[in-house]
């Protein structure tokens, strides 16, 4: 939230937080991730347009941070989508994740655009 | 309002239904027979001078040794500022209670979430389903015996240590 | 245009051939040419520098990254959704939803044919000018309620159904100051209002009469409901509706939706000006008509982007209006307001047959004073909130 | 409340459809979900469905430590976790019977009031941004980033804090941290009055929430409704000033209490305007705090295997979203038998049910705006 703030802040990137998944390329996966919300978040990645990227925000998400011991918490996110940037911290700085926007934009600029198919069947979601 | 002189008002109301008085601990508090429960809150609240107006907290204690799940209401009374702790006694295997949704309207989430975690069941509620948990989940977590699944939902819930990981 | 493609005929360019053909093709290379020179990317500043104004006005930067000062931002959001894959859902109805776009889109480009850039830059001066924009913006209805039906999305559903209830409630009082316009400048051909109209500010038909300056602000905020602008903008209510209409729409068919907003918001200009604000009128500086021509054309320019950056100043300040309140709003007190102006009009054209002079330079000086008590308030309000503890944000 | 008629008497016969406002949602703060009931404006019935963001933080209470709970309770609601640290220390402590240093007590409050004003501002600029206002929310957010930065410098976090230890606090706060922090209250006041000129003045902002959702007295207690929601009722209660903990009974400040100013007593805009007066109060008890800072060690010597005598204690703090109870029980061992954390939201959101009969979407969600209710609180 302090991200798209005055200070840090993303819209710099021309990053503007929309409220569907259909016109959303990028999917920050913000908090710890519940079973509950994991079917849900299934269905909000499946319904991304095709070139799309997720990022992980804060230990939570990442691993299940400090609620390892908690029996209604799934332990990290890339048990349900393919994360493509694990962002550190918990809660992560608002610089930490402006970072990890960018490292998704390097990412970007790696891939060969024509070359796709492999993204789509190779890591779907392992389970 | 002391503490003693509300259970004194409690005993001489109900006479066999309100059991063992506590008063020297921090939150004194007295035990009440399952059956009985919802006269005396309904009495704690419209009595002139008790006036409990809310229900500020419902919830559970399970106590395997002794074979009980205590359900634990703590009552407040805004005008005299006051306190006071209602408790039940339950047996483990099938705990039952009836609802005290018609005297504070509160108490409908707040024994969804026993339900939820705990397993007690409230006779007489409006729509008692599980309130944090998703609804097919197995077993009460809060409980003390309580053993986790190995995976819910095609996720698996053990995420490998990653030191094994380093080590092999 | 006319005498331009007879003076070529006259030459014998064309070779002889049937002088409607001629100028059908004149007419299309003229609308292809102010479309793409013009339209696309003016549509496309207009979302940049609707970023920029939104992020200055909450103390912070807008995009700065794509470009000079960011403002390729835009080419680079439309690459971007080029790129996208093309998603139609399974449960929506293709055909009406792969068409939507288009219909919301071609309701927007048709308005260009007719705003006059200039007293010869217009693509066709149709004599019944106004009449032609009213009915072409109401094709827009029609897409949105085709998206809003076709994504067979709760949400678009009731997105498209409050939008059409909107637009065609709204077009009534826009309809009705129109024509007040229309009365007095006795034409309905855009280049015959901005002729009516003088080019010192008492002459322009805003101060002709305390009606029609009413009836400006009327229909100012009736095309910003027309246009789903806030405080109207219901139908793609970010908070409520999750995107309205647009709910189910990615990449290229989202941004002719879009497209068609920012574009809008130069036509709700466009139109103000030609009406109230005495269009591309310029006084005689120069004579070679080269000169001429362009000092016409970036007035009008200005003034229209004037209220462009208005209507993006209101987006950022006002909360959105439910939406009885907007119906109520708009049938309680707008359609009856327009009438009253369009009765008083009549009845002051009645009183001064050839416009009153010094009525409109009183008007003027009215108008300039509240100019000035607004700018008094705000220099006010920046000294008095502590200006400088804005720019040491790391105390 | 505008009665409409029931859909089937208009001759002919429309169906309600459901509508599920889902978790992700733009406007639900946080992973809330709402199976909607609506003729298309008109909602017949609004079901929460909640449990999205459970991490079951109770349970991880019988698993950890005394003193390596704190962190836990921070998540608890991690916009307003100082309230959460403090509840947790105070019981523990209560249990205990240790002392806590005077210096400790400030140190808390200074650090509580300023979590107080971020989260009000936080919930202030969302309510504004549900009504369709953006620019109130971002400037919030530029006064909150002052905010995180102070409470880096006192406590090495911005948002989960672990700063309030059992027996005091973690770190002392520096002299500087003082001077900022008053430069910050300088700056802050005249701000608050900006924020109002733009968006609690506004006509659309009035019209919109004059009279929507009203809750009466009778019902906020039957509901237990706490804090602003409870005080936007009119009911004068504030565990700072009734059950007064801490050094709380040495600092005067004036309770806000809602009075209608412009609907009816009791709707959306009350609770909103008594949470705007509560970020001015604590304003106030944040410069007398600082000025009364007493020297001294920040923290008591507690021992490192903490273990507390049998017994149980339900200590509440009045945290912005209401009284957050802490319900502990201890078995004499290292490990704590049983957590329980009340919170405000969650029976908030048990009344939101009863509210939305017969209001029009658009309300709804104001009403979960005027409501302040997030995700983390209502599921712990």
């Amino acid at each position: 939230m302090q991200t798209g703030g005055p200070r840090a802040d993303l819209d710099r990137f021309g990053a503007v937080p929309r409220a569907t998944p259909r016109q959303s390329d990028l999917m920050i996966v913000a908090g710890t991730l519940t079973y509950k919300m994991a079917k849900r978040t299934k269905l909000l990645y499946d319904q991304m347009p095709d070139p799309k990227y997720v990022i992980s925000m804060g230990s939570c998400s990442n691993c299940g941070g400090l609620f390892q011991l908690a029996y209604s918490v799934c332990k990290g996110v890339d048990k349900i989508v393919p994360v493509d940037v694990y962002v550190p911290g918990c809660p992560p700085r608002p610089e930490a994740l402006t970072e990890g926007l960018l490292r998704i934009q390097d990412k970007m600029m790696r891939e060969r655009w024509l070359v796709r198919p492999s993204r789509l069947e190779g890591d779907g979601a392992e389970a | 309002m002391e503490a003693k002189e509300i259970y004194l008002k409690l005993e001489k109301q109900f006479p066999d239904k309100v059991g063992n008085f506590k008063g020297e601990v921090p939150e004194p508090y007295c035990l009440v027979s399952p059956e009985a429960i919802v006269e005396t809150s309904r009495f704690l609240r419209d009595d002139a001078s008790l006036k409990f107006e809310v229900l500020s907290d419902l919830t559970a204690l399970d106590w395997p040794k002794e074979e009980k799940i205590q359900v634990v209401y703590h009552l407040y009374s805004y005008s005299n500022k006051c306190q006071f702790v209602l408790k039940v006694d339950l047996p483990r295997d099938n705990p039952k209670v009836p609802t005290l949704e018609g005297v504070w309207k509160v108490a409908n989430w707040f024994e969804r979430e026993v339900f939820d975690l705990f397993g007690v069941i409230f006779e007489g509620h409006a729509d008692l389903r599980r309130i944090m948990l998703p609804e097919d989940w197995v077993g009460h977590p809060l409980r003390k015996d309580y053993v986790e699944q190995e995976e819910y939902d095609g996720i698996s819930t053990q995420r490998a240590p990653l030191v094994e990981k380093l080590l092999r | 245009m006319q005498a331009y493609i007879d003076q070529l005929i006259g030459q014998g360019y064309f070779a002889g051939a049937p002088k409607e053909v001629v100028y059908a093709v004149a007419m299309l290379l003229a609308a292809f040419v102010v479309l793409s020179v013009f339209v696309a990317p003016l549509a496309g500043v207009t979302s940049w520098l609707e970023r920029r104004v939104w992020a200055r006005m909450q103390s912070r930067v807008g995009p700065n990254r794509v470009g000079p000062q960011g403002i390729l931002q835009w080419l680079a959001d439309g690459i971007k959704n080029l790129l996208k894959e093309d998603l139609i859902p399974s449960a929506a109805d293709a055909t009406l939803f792969s068409l939507a776009p288009y219909v919301v889109f071609m309701g927007f480009l048709c308005t260009f044919v007719v705003i006059p850039f200039g007293s010869a830059l217009i693509v066709a001066d149709l004599n019944i000018g106004i009449l032609y924009i009213l009915a072409v913006t109401s094709l827009v209805v029609v897409g949105i309620l085709m998206a809003g039906w076709a994504s067979n999305n709760k949400w678009s559903l009731l997105g498209g159904m409050r939008s059409a209830a909107q637009i065609v409630s709204y077009e009534i009082p826009a309809g009705v100051s129109i024509v007040t316009i229309v009365f007095l400048a006795g034409t309905l051909s855009m280049q015959g209002i901005i002729q009516a109209q003088g080019w010192a500010p008492w002459d322009w038909f805003l101060f002709n009469n305390p009606f029609t300056f009413a009836a400006f602000f009327l229909y100012f905020t009736a095309a910003l409901a027309e246009g789903n602008r806030t405080p109207f903008d219901i139908p793609e209510a970010e908070s409520e509706l999750v995107a309205g209409y647009v709910t189910e729409y990615s990449g290229m068919r989202f941004l002719f939706f879009f497209f068609a907003e920012w574009g809008n918001l130069y036509v709700i200009g466009a139109v103000a000006t030609t009406l109230f604000l005495g269009g591309w009128q310029v006084p005689p500086v120069t004579s070679d008509p080269i000169l001429l021509g362009a000092l016409q054309f970036v007035v009008f320019f200005l003034k229209a982007y004037a209220w462009v950056f208005i209507a993006m100043w209101v987006r950022a300040t006002l909360p959105r209006v439910r939406v009885d309140q907007l119906m109520a709003l708009c049938w309680k007190y707008m359609v009856p307001l327009s009438f009253i102006c369009l009765l008083g009009t009549l009845c002051w054209m009645l009183a001064f047959p050839k416009g009153n002079q010094i009525f409109s330079v009183a008007m003027f000086v009215v108008g300039l004073l509240i100019m000035a008590y607004f700018f008094k308030r705000v220099v006010f309000q920046i000294r008095h909130a502590h200006p400088e503890l804005y720019f040491r944000p790391d105390i | 409340m505008n009665e409409t008629a029931p859909v089937q008497s208009q001759g002919f016969y429309t169906e309600d459809m459901t509508i599920s406002v889902g978790p992700q949602h733009p406007s639900t703060h946080g992973v809330l979900r709402f199976v909607v009931k609506t003729d298309g404006e008109v909602i017949s019935e609004a079901i929460p469905d909640v449990g999205y963001l459970h991490r079951s933080i109770e349970k991880i209470g019988e698993k950890v430590t005394w003193h390596g709970y704190v962190p836990y309770t921070d998540r608890a609601d991690y916009l307003a976790a100082m309230f959460a640290n403090q509840v947790f220390c105070m019981a523990a402590e209560k249990l205990a019977g240790t002392e806590v240093t005077r210096r400790g007590e400030f140190c808390r409050i200074i650090a509580c009031e300023l979590n107080r004003i971020a989260s009000h501002l936080i919930s202030v600029g969302t309510f504004g941004q549900d009504i369709g206002a953006m620019t109130p929310f971002v400037h919030a957010l530029r006064e909150r980033e002052t905010i995180n930065n102070l409470m880096e410098e006192i406590c090495g976090a911005r948002l989960t804090y672990n700063y309030i230890r059992i027996g005091g606090v973690g770190y002392d706060i520096l002299p500087e941290t003082c001077a900022r922090i008053i430069a910050f209250l300088d700056h802050f006041e005249p701000i608050v009055d900006e924020f109002n000129r733009l968006l609690s003045n506004n006509k659309i902002f009035i019209e919109r929430l004059a009279g929507v959702a009203v809750v009466t007295k009778e019902e906020a207690l039957s509901y237990n409704l706490v804090g602003p929601n409870l005080r936007g009722s009119g009911i004068k209660w504030d565990i700072r000033r009734d059950i007064p903990y801490s050094i709380y009974p040495e600092l005067e400040f004036e309770v806000p209490v809602g009075t209608g100013r412009v609907g009816t007593l009791g709707d959306s805009y009350d609770r909103y305007w008594v949470r705007i007066r509560e970020l001015q109060e604590s304003c106030k008890i944040l410069r007398q705090c600082l000025k009364m800072l007493p020297t001294g060690p920040a923290i008591a010597k507690v021992p490192r295997k903490f273990k507390p005598p049998v017994g149980e204690c339900y200590v509440r703090v009045e945290a912005p979203r209401g009284d957050m109870g802490f319900y502990v029980v201890s078995d004499g061992s290292e490990y704590p038998y049983r957590v329980r954390i009340r919170t405000g939201s969650f029976t908030a959101m048990s009344i939101i049910d009863k509210l939305s009969k017969g209001i029009m979407l658009a309300d709804l969600i104001a009403l979960i705006g005027s409501l302040d209710v997030d995700a983390p609180e209502i599921d712990r």
